[in-house]
Order: structure tokens, then C-alpha cells, then sequence
């Protein structure tokens, strides 16, 4: 295994020193529990906004950390749920008075782990309300099973969520825009490879050179189905169409489509795929009235995309354009 | 040996421990085929902490052993099963109480009281493909060995007998919860690698009864 | 050889319709010849800058086309040089009366290709300037070679020198700043894998599970010298040496850091690799002022990454916080 | 036949591009060795939009011909290759000027032109490994079998024999120019690309005068 590391085991705390170093004005890294925190936390009178999760899906959640977006992200092992102390202590260095809210993606562990972390903030009188994100169709959703995951819509949710924390919005408010944003969001991804967690140092699943998997998560768990390698449109549709039947989506709905890297893949691509989803939308008179194309929500070095449309309202779209600064997202400041 | 002791629980856990970090590659390669490939990782770096928690710490009854492996897996595993297997050891903690030994009516007890506590948490019924696919006929076996009148230990072989014959049982089943619950039929042949390290746990309860 | 592309013979043309169709506010893209184009251009009055180069290295240069940055950029097929008509277009169109600034990497190809487009343009009474950047210290440089290429440096000329034009600079001062910028700007760069370039199918070279390429180009090109893989520590020493050496940075500089993906590494990585980065510099009591990680100049599907330092001053610090607004780099707006 | 006219150039024109689509794998390979791996490609695409060019066009010179080559390789090659050898067929084709057909001196003449064309907008030398060292050679053989009397086409034949040796000893030179330059000694071992489809197109010249 080749990698930019110093050692399997010491990843996430190497990274975490490195995001530090290059964005001390923005943010500060706390050690021991590890969490990532906006440098003027706690901001008082605003409600605080923390999530977080496994590493290994990089900028998520450390990279969202900022005015406009996350006031801390917790990050845990490289695809493993953090403990409840980390959440915690975050809740806590972000408590400016108004309560928190939880963005968490829908992974037991992450829902159990942020879940004791809320029992635990509750006891020491912070308010906290959580919203679990599970925006991902590729998986089917019943009252008897772990439901679907949380993927790429998750990044939509912590900056509409982010603004509207920022314009004031109470507790309850911002989680009613939180989950919102959820039920309005749908996405699915495919990998063409796979991704090698440095302490295992092999790929997740062996893929042959002609073989896409449809349906992917984001921790190198095997897709739904694997097909033969198609042209972009064929794979678009494959994402797009799932997608837009769920909500459904229809004529004439204004969506904001994320065409979202899995990490490996270059932005040549994922523009050439942009074309591709954008084409379909258009010929079902569904306005793209925002875009977002990049990688934003990985899976450490796999090969593939994740399509993501939301829904807007007005007030969805004024709280998109809304400033932010992070690492990894910023506009208007 | 009739009634275990502390010295049992801490033998327990640290032939856990092993048997964890013996196991680890083999337990992160079930949950690579269909889960996320880190459950070896995982429960080798829960072991570990409580292993050195051990080192420093002196419990004085089983009770207290098991709620220092509850608090030290909830705090240091992550993922899933740190929070379910640490509900486990918390609550067996709790049904042993103060207790400074406990009998074979106390093994099933605690034996139940971990299992009810995950299905609390994670909401999994038999047949989920989940840990409980291991603790259910385990806690269920233990009943049934204590009712025919066996002591601790034997109760403590019977659960662990069932739990790894729990375990094997996963492997046809398609998943309802965790990670697995993604795949559908694509899980179907694989064992779950929470039930199978579940079975290792509970064998090294049996072991610590009948060699320590 | 799997991609998310339609044809290997249509990547640029289809990436380039998503590029239109994700910023339509930002920027226009015309076909025949190819070119992006701010949507603004031209602007009166201001010097009008054009970069270009072969596709490939992606946000480069299309994602720095916007305000405060590029005024237009031209794609050549994938790692290959746009011919002299496009080039020709694309400085026609931007030439708001003051002059076109044409930032050229250095390969005979670029800059052979831009010199007959600065010659027809001139030719048509536009005064271009050329600006070559070889910020490359993998290459010996000598007047007997082609002398060192330019790599991750361009995007900091381009950001520097589009502050200046935007701030209202004449065309002499805004090429002074951009040779100011590269007169300053050293970078090196490794590969761990090779890009697959589309037409081709297959990687560029051979390199087992094991080796490390040294002081690669962004083309594909093999390096200077392959070593066995080491962790971080190391191989960042490899390329910050010879780059500290050069210039030579020395104590008490104020410096820019960018540690620039080649397209598949995972930002997890690079974060490690600018601590590794950040650690040396410490030692050696040179400042980081400004950072930037990620993927800016890129290699397609290329795992590794580079290393820029760049010297700064007051005024380069000012243009470098001047706002920009493109698809790849933006604050301030 | 004595002197080469407007067939001849036509013929010459299609042969190279026959020739360079042929040899496209080939050539990208010999780049890929020592430098991007797209030269063949480029050369290819340039070659295409020549014929195609051709096919509409009726160029009615030797010169006409060479221009229409020229501005068309310029447009469609990009690359080093395509300012290179669009200067070299422009220099060519001014060199022919307006003459019907050309005698063994002018075959020289235009010849010697093409290569100082390269060398003024790449700044190569003889050595630097790089199309020179196909182009210098066919030169020097070209001016020598005029001196000893040769007709045009033995003129090309001799060209086309010195360009082939010529790219063929590049093969153990250190590159100075291009991107083969940036390799250092990694670059020793392998022949130029430029070189060799260079051959390819003055073996393509001698062919369409020996055989047209
Ligand atoms: N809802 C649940 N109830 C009981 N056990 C569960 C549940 N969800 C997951 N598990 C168990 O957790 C195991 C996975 O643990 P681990 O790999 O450590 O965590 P993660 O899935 O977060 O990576 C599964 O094999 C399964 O036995
Ligand atoms: N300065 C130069 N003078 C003469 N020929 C050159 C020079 N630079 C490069 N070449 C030729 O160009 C060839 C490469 O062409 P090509 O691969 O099409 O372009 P690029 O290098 O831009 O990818 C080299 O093999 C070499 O023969
Ligand atoms: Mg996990
Ligand atoms: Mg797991
Ligand atoms: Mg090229
Ligand atoms: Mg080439």
C-alpha cells in the first residue's frame, strides 16, 4: 500500500494537525477527545451545529467547519462511528446558550454513538435536537431495517442548516430546516473501484477493470449490484432515475444538482457526468437552478461519483447563497 | 468452581482480549465482505484499552469488572458495536450488581440482561444477521442448562455452544440491520461478524469458568 | 480502462458542456475553437488574461476563469497544447482595449502554440504580453534545454496577476507581477500511481505496488527518479529540499504553502503531507503566511501530489487575499 | 520521372498520412516511453484534417500542396509537434514557391528549408535528440546525392535512408529539448518520437517519387 502517511494508525490524528495548520484563522483542532471547532466558538446566542463521523471522507465533516456552516465536526476513526466523548465535549465547546443540533448521518453507529453524546449534553443542560440525514435511495427504506444511509445530501443539509443558524434561527427552527432539507434530498452513487483503508491496506472489494458497482455507500461497502462498464449515461441514468422516482421529483421542480466525487476521481469526469445528469433534467423540464460539482463527500481514494438532487423552495435557496466560509465551501466572505 | 468471582470476570476479559486481537483480521474480513472491513479493528482497539484500564485499575467484583469493560468499550470503539456491546457489559454489569460471586441463576441473568440491553439499543430481532443472531440462543441455552440443574461454567459452555452455532447460522440469512441491511441478497453467505465476535466473547467467559 | 466518459475522442467537448451548464453565471464556453470565457468579457479598461494548456489537469485552468482570475482559459485535447486559434479567439475576446496577458506554462508545445496566437493577435492590434512560468525544480534548468516546466505554481500567477489586473494595473505591471510571482514560486511533485490518459486506455508508465516516482511532471511524463515508497516525512523531504534549496527560501521568509493533489489522493493525505510540509518549514523558521491544499493542478487519475512555496510580500500577500470569484477558488465574493 | 509536381505532392501527402495513422499506436508508445504519450495521436488527428482538407481543396503547386499542409497541421495539432512541423512544411512550401515542379536542387532546397524552419522555432541542435535528428541527416544526404548527380527522386531516397539512420541514433542520446529532456539519463535507450514519424513522412516522400 502506497499512501501519504506517516502510519496506519496515527491517520486521522496527522490529518487533523495539517487542517490546523493550514486554517488557523478559521478553526481549531482539539486533541484528546478529538474534534475540529469554528476558531469563535462558542458563538453566543446562535445555535451551535455539530456533526461528524467516520474519517475517510474528506473535506466531510472538518472541512464544513466555519461562519455560515458546522461549528465543530467530530471526526472518527477512518470509517469508524466516534465515541460519545468527542461529540460531547464538541457539544459542549459550541453551546453558545442557544442549544445544538446533531447532523448525523443514518449509520447505527453514528445514530448510537450521537445519541448517547445527546443523553449525556441533556444531562448537563444543553439543549440538543438531532437530525438524521438518509438521503440515499440505493438502499431500501422500512420500519425493519437500519433504513437508508446518510451520503452527499448530508453536506446540504450542514450549510442550509448553517445558515439558517447564522440568521438567528432558533433550535427548533434550524432543525426544521435540517430535516427539510432531508426530505427533499435524494442521491445515489457508483464505484469503479474500490477504496484502501490504510490499516487494512487493501482494497475494500476486489472490482475487475470492467465492472461498475451501483448503489455504493461510502465506506467501501459493496454496491447494491455490479454491472459492466457503460458510457456516462447509461451510469447517470442508472443514479438519476431512482432518484427522481423517490421523492418523486417532477416538471418544472427547481433542484439543486451535486454531481459529488468519491475521491479518485478526476473533475474531468465529473463534469463530463454533470452533462450527462443536466441532460436528463432538462428533458423532464426540471430547472437546475444551482449547481455544486466536486468532491465533497468521499470515500478516501475510490473511484466513482454520487449524484445528489434537492428540492428548493425559495427559502432553501436564499439560505444556499447565504455566505459561508470553510475550508472547503465559501462564498461571500 | 461453583459460584465466579472477580477473578473470573477479569479472566474473562482479558481472554477476550486475545481471543480479539487473535481473531482481528479474520473479523474485519467478514465485515469487509459486507460491511465496511473494520470490525476486528474496532473491537482490537476496545480490548486493548480495557486490558490496560485493567492494569491500572482493581475492581472487586464482577460487577465492577464488567462496568469498566462497558464504559471503556462505549468511549474508545466506536462504530456499532461499541455502543451496542458496551450496552451489554453495562447492563450484565448492572444485573450483577455488588455481588462479589455469582451463581449459575445469576450467570443467566447476566447473560439476558446483555442481550436485552443490545436489543434495546439496536432494535435487531433474531434473525437480523446481528449480534443477537449469537446472544439469543445463548442466553437461551443458559436457561435451559440452568434448568437441568448445571452450575456456572456449565451454563456459561452452553451459551457459548450456542452462540457460535448462533453465529454459523447467520451465513444464509440476508441482513435487516447494520451495515450488511445494504447488500440484500448480496449478504446472503456471509457471516456476520458481530454474531461470530460475540461467540468469541462468550467462549472465553466459558473458558475463564472451566480452566481458571 | 473504466472512466465517466462517453467517447475517449469527446472528453474535453463533453466536460466542457458541463462546465457551461454548472456556471452558467460565471463564465460562457464557446465551441469552434474551444475556449472558456468570463461571462462578463470583455471587460473595459482592464488587462485581459489568458491561460491554456492541454486538458487534464483539472480545475486548471477552466475553473479560474472569473473575477479577480482568469478571463479566459483554453483547453487543448487532454495533455496536449491548444493550437494557435483558439488561443487567437479567446485573446480577442477578452481584450477589453488594455491588453492580453498570456500565462504560459513551459512546454515547447504551450509555448509554441501561444507565441503564433500572441503574433496573429498582435498582428490585429491587440498588445499581448507572455508571461512563462517554469516553476519546476524536478527539471535542470539550463539555456541548452527546454528548461523547467510549469506546474502547480500557474494557479498562484493566475490568482496574483488577476488581483492586479482587476485592481486596474496596466499591462506592464500586471506581467511584471505574474514574472514577479514566478520569479518567486518553486514546486516539485511525486506520482504513486500513473493517469490514464482516456485515448490511450492504458497508464501512462509502469509502477509496482511498492515505488514512488520522483519529481513528475503533470503529463504523464515518468520523473526523475523512482525510489522505494517511505512514509510522509521522507518523500515530503524530497521535494521540499531541492525547492528550499533553489530559490533559496530561507529563515524569516514569509511563505505560501500549497500542497496540490495530482487527482486521486485523498485530501486525508494531502493534510498529512502538509503537516509533513509544515514541520520542516517550522524548523527552519520560514513563516507559513497563506495555505492552500487540494486539487488544483492536476494529473487526470494521477495519485500523488506537489509542492509549492512561494515567497511572499506585502502586495503579494494583499493580491493573493484580493477577492476572487471563479469555480475552483473563490472568497471574498 | 525528373522533376516532382503538384501529383507528387498530393501523393507524398496522403502517404504520410497513411503512414502516421498506421504507425499511431507506435508512435504514442515511443512517447510514452520519454515523454506525454500522445504523439502519434497528434499527428494523426493533424494528418486526418490534411485529407480531408485535400479532398476539398485542389492545390494546383508542389507549394500549394506544402501550404495547405502546413496551415492545417498548425490548426489541428497543437503540441510541440504541431508549431514544429507546420513551420517545417510552411517553410517548405515557400521554399517550392510557385514552381509546377521541382528538379533535384529545389527537392534540396525544400528540404533544407523544412529543417531550418524547425530549428528556428525549436532552437534544437543536432544531438539534443529530438526531429532534427532526423531532418539534419536527410539534409546533408539529400545535398550529397545532388552533388553526385542524382535525380529528384534519388534525392528523397537518399534523404529518406539518412532520416531513418538518423532517428535510429537517437536511441542512445540524452535528450535537451522537449519533453524527453526532463528525464535526464532515464530518457537513454529510447528513440524519439518526432524523429522517427519524421522518417516516416521523407520515406513517405521518396515512395510517392519512386512509385507515383
Ligand atoms: N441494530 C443492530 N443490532 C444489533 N447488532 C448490530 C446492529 N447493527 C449492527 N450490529 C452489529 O454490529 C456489527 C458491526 O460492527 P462494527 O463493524 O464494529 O461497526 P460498524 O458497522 O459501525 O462498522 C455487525 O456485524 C452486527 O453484528
Ligand atoms: N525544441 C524542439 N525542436 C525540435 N523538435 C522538438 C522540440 N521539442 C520537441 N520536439 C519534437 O516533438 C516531439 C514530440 O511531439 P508531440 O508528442 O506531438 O508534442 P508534445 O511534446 O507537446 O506532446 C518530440 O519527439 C521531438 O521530436
Ligand atoms: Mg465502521
Ligand atoms: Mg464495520
Ligand atoms: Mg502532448
Ligand atoms: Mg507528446
Amino acid at each position: 500500500m502506497k499512501k501519504l502517511i506517516r502510519d496506519p494508525q496515527t491517520v486521522v490524528h496527522d490529518a487533523l494537525a495539517g487542517v490546523a495548520a493550514a486554517h488557523a484563522g478559521l478553526l481549531r483542532v482539539q486533541t484528546d477527545p478529538d474534534y475540529v471547532v469554528r476558531a469563535d466558538a462558542p458563538v453566543r446566542g446562535k445555535v451551535g451545529i455539530v456533526s461528524g463521523g467516520g474519517s475517510g471522507h474528506e473535506p466531510l465533516h472538518g472541512g464544513f467547519v466555519g461562519w455560515g456552516m458546522l461549528d465543530a465536526a467530530v471526526p472518527g476513526p477512518v470509517f469508524t462511528s466516534p465515541t460519545p466523548d468527542p461529540i460531547l465535549e464538541a457539544t459542549k465547546a459550541v453551546d453558545g446558550g442557544a442549544g445544538v443540533l446533531h447532523i448525523v448521518k443514518n449509520y447505527t453507529g453514528d445514530v448510537l454513538n450521537f445519541e448517547t453524546a445527546a443523553d449525556l449534553a441533556q444531562a448537563e443542560d444543553i439543549a440538543v435536537e438531532t437530525v438524521v440525514i438518509d438521503d440515499d435511495v440505493a438502499v431500501k427504506d422500512s420500519l425493519y431495517t437500519a433504513g437508508r444511509r446518510g451520503v452527499a445530501g448530508t453536506v446540504l443539509v450542514e450549510k442550509i442548516a448553517g445558515a439558517a443558524a447564522e440568521r438567528g434561527d432558533d433550535l427548533a427552527q434550524v432543525a426544521a430546516i435540517a430535516r427539510r432539507v432531508n426530505e427533499n434530498v435524494r442521491s445515489m452513487g457508483l464505484a469503479l473501484t474500490a477504496p484502501v483503508v490504510p490499516h487494512a491496506g487493501v482494497p475494500s472489494f476486489d472490482i475487475s477493470d470492467h465492472e461498475v458497482e451501483i448503489g455504493i455507500g461510502i465506506h467501501g461497502e459493496p454496491g447494491r449490484e455490479r454491472i459492466e462498464w457503460e458510457p456516462v449515461d447509461g451510469l447517470v441514468g442508472r443514479l438519476l432515475e431512482p432518484i427522481l422516482e423517490d421523492l418523486p421529483f417532477t416538471s418544472s421542480d427547481d433542484v439543486l444538482l451535486l454531481v459529488n466525487g468519491m475521491g479518485a476521481t478526476p473533475l474531468l469526469e465529473l463534469y463530463i457526468a454533470y452533462d450527462a445528469a443536466a441532460s436528463v433534467l432538462r428533458e423532464r423540464n426540471i430547472q437546475i437552478a444551482r449547481s455544486l460539482v466536486g468532491n465533497f463527500v468521499t470515500s478516501l481514494d475510490m473511484a466513482g461519483a454520487s449524484i445528489t438532487l434537492l428540492r428548493l423552495d425559495d427559502e432553501l435557496k436564499a439560505l444556499w447563497d447565504a455566505p459561508v466560509e470553510t475550508a472547503a465551501l465559501r462564498w461571500g466572505r | 468452581m461453583d459460584a465466579l468471582g472477580t477473578d473470573w470476570a477479569i479472566d474473562w476479559v482479558r481472554r477476550s482480549a486475545a481471543v480479539v486481537g487473535e481473531h482481528r483480521a479474520e473479523l474485519s474480513g467478514l465485515d469487509r465482505a459486507i460491511g465496511d472491513g473494520d470490525h476486528g479493528e474496532n473491537l482490537d482497539r476496545g480490548f486493548r484499552a480495557v486490558v490496560a484500564k485493567l492494569d491500572e485499575a482493581t475492581p472487586d467484583t464482577p460487577g465492577a469488572v464488567l462496568k469498566l469493560v462497558a464504559t471503556t468499550l462505549i468511549s474508545t470503539v466506536g462504530g456499532a458495536s461499541g455502543p451496542l456491546l458496551g450496552t451489554a457489559y453495562l447492563k450484565a454489569a448492572q444485573a450483577a450488581g455488588d455481588a462479589p460471586a455469582l451463581d449459575a441463576a445469576a450467570t443467566v441473568a447476566l447473560l439476558a440482561a446483555a442481550r436485552d440491553g443490545v436489543v434495546t439499543r439496536g432494535k435487531a430481532e433474531p434473525g437480523d444477521k446481528t449480534m443477537i443472531d449469537a446472544w439469543t440462543p445463548a442466553v437461551e441455552a443458559a436457561q435451559q442448562a440452568l434448568d437441568g440443574g448445571a452450575d456456572a461454567a456449565a451454563v456459561l459452555q452452553a451459551a457459548a455452544d450456542a452462540a457460535e452455532r448462533g453465529a454459523e447460522a447467520t451465513d444464509p440469512l440476508v441482513a435487516r440491520k447494520g451495515r450488511a441491511s445494504y447488500l440484500g441478497e448480496r449478504a446472503v453467505g456471509h457471516r456476520d461478524p458481530g454474531a461470530q465476535s460475540s461467540a468469541y466473547q462468550l467462549r472465553a467467559a466459558a473458558d475463564a469458568a472451566a480452566e481458571g
